[in-house]
């Protein structure tokens, strides 16, 4: 129940983000019962590195304090999207949080709005698409399989969001989005094998007065195919990006500096390594020996409001016809 | 009153192919774009998202005026009939050009459609035929952009802010990107609740704009926006049309004068709230200046904690944090943005010394365009770079 | 005359690099006639942005000095393929230093190399390939445009590097690269827009131990075709990259530091900005404002020896028969 | 003799899919490859390039022998049948094989045959089938990598060296990544010309093996390589099977020893060529060390000035470059490579200061790979990072 609002102190049920080091974050739950594997409840207790954790002594611990584990310590974290991104269970391949933060920028997502997403998946995006759009706005979200459908749902609710959001099961591609929902989205996110069939579909859920659409797809392909349809459609400011994160940790090198002049006027040889120990130090951002060199193309347009698809359309098609060939 | 109808007293982003442009439409107002001088009264009471076309103003050749249009004409491609081998006998020495100045204007006064114009252009320029294609394109498309017709008249969001400026130049936003101004969003994890602390020495109200923006309409948060000067910038924050409710919770405060007022006046922040007690006093002493009511509001907030730190400074960042830090709630996030790396790897060791904040990260963006076009489909040439963004976690 | 080897001095006929800022970099000749652009004989004046510059005056100057112009002064350098690629008449869209130099590495070029280019185009990688190639090796070049070769060979010959150079007119993609290369190159470079409907023709011109091929292509269907075409031929470590540079330029920022600290105990409401003049001195390496976002991709591949020619068609094949589909 | 003939004594590179191992090749000798101890007399006198297939050793369960193949069997896709939701049960406790690894030992024993050996593995293991079809895929292609039978013969090439050093530790070659190599190597403009002097301390000899192969055989040109140690590192340098005459015109010499030499008898440097003078002297006084004639033959060099200056190092820069930018030619360029930018941005304002270099730049790349099949194109998912290059060009 961690995930709406800033909370001061764990409370029961909540779900906890438990630091150790900065590549050791974990997911856990502030419940003393648990199910086993079979089936039956036991004391839930999480182990680490520096030795278990009873998750039932979590509770009324504040936020932001330092738990005591057998061989070492750690930190309680609040959830935060970006967190809970870090650590959920993969089902899928997930949406990492630089892409996260463009999409919600680029769809102009705010409290209020009503954001349509296909597919669930692992449910990344979505918990930061329900911080964006709460209290007052709702995120529909559809996946194709039914047990993605029900897990994610079942966190939803464990996660207190459950008020924001619509979990269904549903071939986007092939039936739409539903009667529901039409004229009814501020934005729509698709993340799908064949983003260019659901694309029609999302010209009825789009408000009249018009919205934005994202696709992320990590293949060039599905981003040509994306972009003719859309283009064709009468979407506008039709644009392909990539983002790319780096981060660095800060370190302190000593570069040893070489006395070389002395042999200018030394006569002996003497021992020839003899004069190299001084350093200078050297503060320097170090990135990982490897990074994301990818993870998808994001492709952003607008719908135009109704008074002024038509006129898109014809624009589009004279900016084809008036392209030169290769 | 219909949001999407065009109003006077709107600021509105006028768009011409990529260019774009923030205007407060007044009554019977004009905006100058490119080497035009536009009259906008024809689209008061139009819709947003509509295109006109840039007519000229019967009378006034100066004068353009924007007709409504509901279609489009068909658009025929300039032939290129003859190119030059290299670039190496062309000199742009503004000799190549029959047509004079003059000339020019008679043509964009009699009609104008950018593809005639660039037509007779072409026909009347001594060093087109021996430009290497790649060199006429080029020129094709420049002219084109400059003669260009048709605006459409758009509603400003913090997308297409964050775009324009950057556009227009990167340090009216201390160079924040739009990437970069993402990721300080999701960061901050900020939402429609708790108050969050901004420090910001001038992102002509960007940061503010679009922070304000996620707390969204009619909801308990607020935003204290500290900045260094006897005014804020706040061209985005007003760009955005917010309703009156909405702005009023974007607390705008001097950094030097709202830590004064905290520092002097503390013990009586945990007093009931600062509104109630205002009431009382009023009819006993004289009102008080509105900044001083401001920096009471903000301190009455301060004292219980704000739920975000971030921080945009051209000032040196770990002298802001020392002093800042201490309002952010336990638990919470720090955000600070630079454009170089260097004083956030300052930050980075001194934040690591102190012991108080955990999870601590520099990060940066490469991003890049895309042209994705039949058998044409490639990153764009032209790229930008980013600044960095410094995370870090509070603990209790 | 001065690309082949090291020079000490400017003789007459040499093309010289004139240095005014990093910015302002130009190629001249020294030599104290040129033509006018009605084909008459006159002085060989260079205009500078700090005055005007007899060229006859280099002829005698060392390499590395500096020359003084009326509003100023200058450097003068002798050419190496970089600052030619820097300073080169473009005819057409050129290759730049960055990926000139990934494609000799990955070509394996070197002293007696026996290298193929087409099309030669302005001649910017040509001079990098002859640099590397000479003395014993050879390029061999085509241009399907009869100026361009014209322009190319004239240069080539100015540079003194004739003898390790032949130009010809030729389309490549229909009439392949002749007879007389049969089996005689180490390595192939194409930069076309149709580079797939080369690429069988290499397989003539390559030697029987085998050789590298690259194609330097801007858009990604282009590379698309050529791979699916390298593969069937039984090209093997087919591979296909982007490589963008970034310059920076090292500047001294200052930066002001916040005195916040005197707010605590004074109490009289003065001057809010008095106290910020302290600064801290900060160096930093400054990106250009906009860089290359995009060049060309680079897709390398390996023609293996004749004896192991088949063996990696079928190999090629079963692989794709084996990839899963999307 | 044929140099396409696999001989003892070569180098040889020995590739199993995208794995590559530098060995020298002796009579009768081995090579642990992954699990896998394999004999490589039969390797010998077939040509580069061949592919050989691992076949177990009769008589030998632990050592594999190699055997000529000249075409492929059909290769036949694993199909998956069942794949799990999410990976939240899935422990990797090290008991989900119900395969020994002597189970194992033995199926590759009977027939090396990757395809095979992974069907038997999934169809033993107690958790393949509630793994994610994702988490399956990866499985496979790591067991199939594991198991793979077929290996390459090349011949080592500075492209191949390059990318199998940094891909094992990139600190092997201080960080120069291959895009760095080959910049260093076109900035330095190096040819069959001139003399080269590099300083290095730790690149396994790859630096210099890549300036000397563009100084190519047969020709007038040397490099003088000095290093910080006892001895220089020099992987690369043999791994290249140069011939002797050319592999003499690199000059191996300790940085300290060399310039030492240089101070002492800097005055004995404008006589006729060191050879013809040692000839002389041979018959009079007893023959000087091998490390002190290289060390003249350097100096004899250094004293008529060098054409290009090339500094990798641990150490920091400002140090080598005032102390051995003496030797450079005015003219000529100055190439520094450091993993850092940091060592470059004060040698930066150290030139910028001196006043006798200019053009003075550092560069950086961004360097990707990409998948390119049919529907599957993008960029690969993995990216390294590569180092800094400051250039320079001296003045007269």
């Amino acid at each position: 129940m961690s995930f709406d609002d800033y909370k001061a102190v764990i409370d029961e049920g909540d779900t906890v983000i438990l630091y150790l080091t900065i590549s050791q974050i974990y997911s856990i739950r502030a419940e003393a019962k648990t199910l086993s594997k079979k089936g039956v409840e036991v004391e839930n207790v999480f182990q680490t590195p520096y030795g278990a954790l009873k998750c039932a002594d979590l509770i009324g611990k504040p936020y932001g304090s330092k738990i005591t584990l057998s061989k070492g310590w750690g930190y309680v974290m609040q959830p935060t999207p970006e967190l809970w991104t870090q650590t959920l269970p993969h089902r899928t391949q997930i949406i990492y949080t630089p892409d996260i933060s463009m999409i919600i920028l680029q769809l102009e997502i705010a409290p209020g709005s009503i954001v349509v997403e296909s597919g669930t998946g692992s449910g990344s995006l979505s918990h930061a698409l329900i911080r964006a759009v709460k209290p007052t706005g709702h995120l529909y979200t559809f996946d194709f399989h039914k047990n993605r459908v029900e897990l994610v749902r079942e966190e939803f609710a464990q996660h207190g969001l459950s008020d924001y959001v619509t979990v269904s099961q549903r071939d986007v591609c092939s039936s739409g989005f539903g009667d529901e929902l039409e004229n009814k989205a501020d934005s729509v996110f698709l993340d799908l094998p064949h983003p260019w069939q659901a694309i029609p579909h999302t010209l009825n859920v789009i408000k009249e007065t018009g919205g934005r659409i994202c696709s992320f797809s990590p293949c060039i392909e599905q981003v040509q195919k994306s972009c003719e349809v859309l283009s064709k459609l009468g979407f506008q400011e039709i644009q392909t990006m990539e983002v790319l994160q780096t981060s660095y940790s800060v370190q302190t090198r000593k570069l040893p500096v070489l006395d070389l002049d002395f042999l200018k006027s030394e006569k002996d040889g003497t021992e020839t390594k003899g004069k190299e120990r001084e350093v200078v130090k050297c503060v320097t951002a170090v990135p990982p020996a490897s990074m994301p060199g990818h993870t998808g193309y994001l492709t952003f347009a607008s719908l135009p409001p109704v008074w002024a698809r038509s006129l898109q359309i014809s624009l589009n098609q004279a900016q084809e016809d008036n392209s030169p060939d290769l | 009153m219909d949001q999407n109808v065009i109003k006077v007293g709107d600021f509105v982003i006028v768009q011409r192919q990529g260019y774009t442009k923030l205007h407060k439409l007044k009554a019977h107002g004009t905006l100058s774009l490119g080497s035009f001088t536009v009259e906008l009264d024809n689209i008061v009471g139009e819709k947003y998202g509509a295109t006109f076309q840039m007519k000229n103003f019967p009378g006034n050749r100066k004068l353009f005026t924007l007709e409504k249009v509901d279609e489009m004409p068909g658009i025929t491609s300039i032939n290129i009939e003859k190119s030059g081998l290299d670039n190496r006998n062309i000199t742009d020495d503004g000799q190549s050009q029959n047509l004079t100045t003059e000339d020019i204007s008679k043509l964009k006064s009699e009609e104008l459609n950018s593809n005639s114009i660039v037509e007779k252009l072409i026909n009347n320029s001594k060093t087109f035929n021996s430009k290497t294609e790649y060199s006429q394109e080029k020129y094709i498309k420049k002219k084109e952009k400059k003669y260009f017709e048709y605006v459409q008249i758009r509603r400003p969001t913090i997308r297409l802010l964050a775009t324009m400026f950057y556009r227009q130049d990167p340090s009216k936003t201390l160079g924040i990107r739009i990437d970069d101004l993402s990721q300080i969003l999701t960061y901050s994890n900020i939402q429609s609740q708790g108050t969050h602390l901004l420090y910001d020495s001038g992102t002509s109200g960007l940061l503010p704009a679009a922070l304000l923006h996620q707390l969204g309409g009619g909801s308990p948060a607020h935003l204290i926006h500290l900045h260094p000067g006897n005014e804020c910038q706040k061209s985005a924050l007003v760009a955005m049309n917010f309703p009156p409710e909405q702005l009023n919770r974007c607390i705008n405060v001097n950094l030097y004068s709202v830590l004064r007022c905290y520092y002097q006046q503390k013990e009586t922040f945990d007093d009931p709230p600062a509104s109630k007690k205002m009431k009382i006093e009023e009819g006993a002493v004289p009102k008080k200046p509105n900044w001083q009511m401001e920096n009471e509001r903000a301190c009455q907030l301060l004292n219980k904690g704000v739920d975000s730190l971030i921080i945009a400074s051209k000032e040196h960042p770990n002298a802001l944090v020392s002093q800042l830090a201490q309002f952010l709630t336990g638990g919470r996030n720090l955000i600070v943005f630079n454009q170089s790396r260097e004083p956030l790897q300052d930050l980075y060791l001194h934040l690591k010394e102190k012991l108080d904040f955990i999870h601590i990260k520099i990060v940066t963006n490469f991003m890049r365009n895309y042209q994705v076009l039949a058998n044409r489909t490639h990153p764009e040439v032209n790229m930008t770079t980013g600044g960095y963004i410094l995370t870090a976690f509070k603990l209790k």
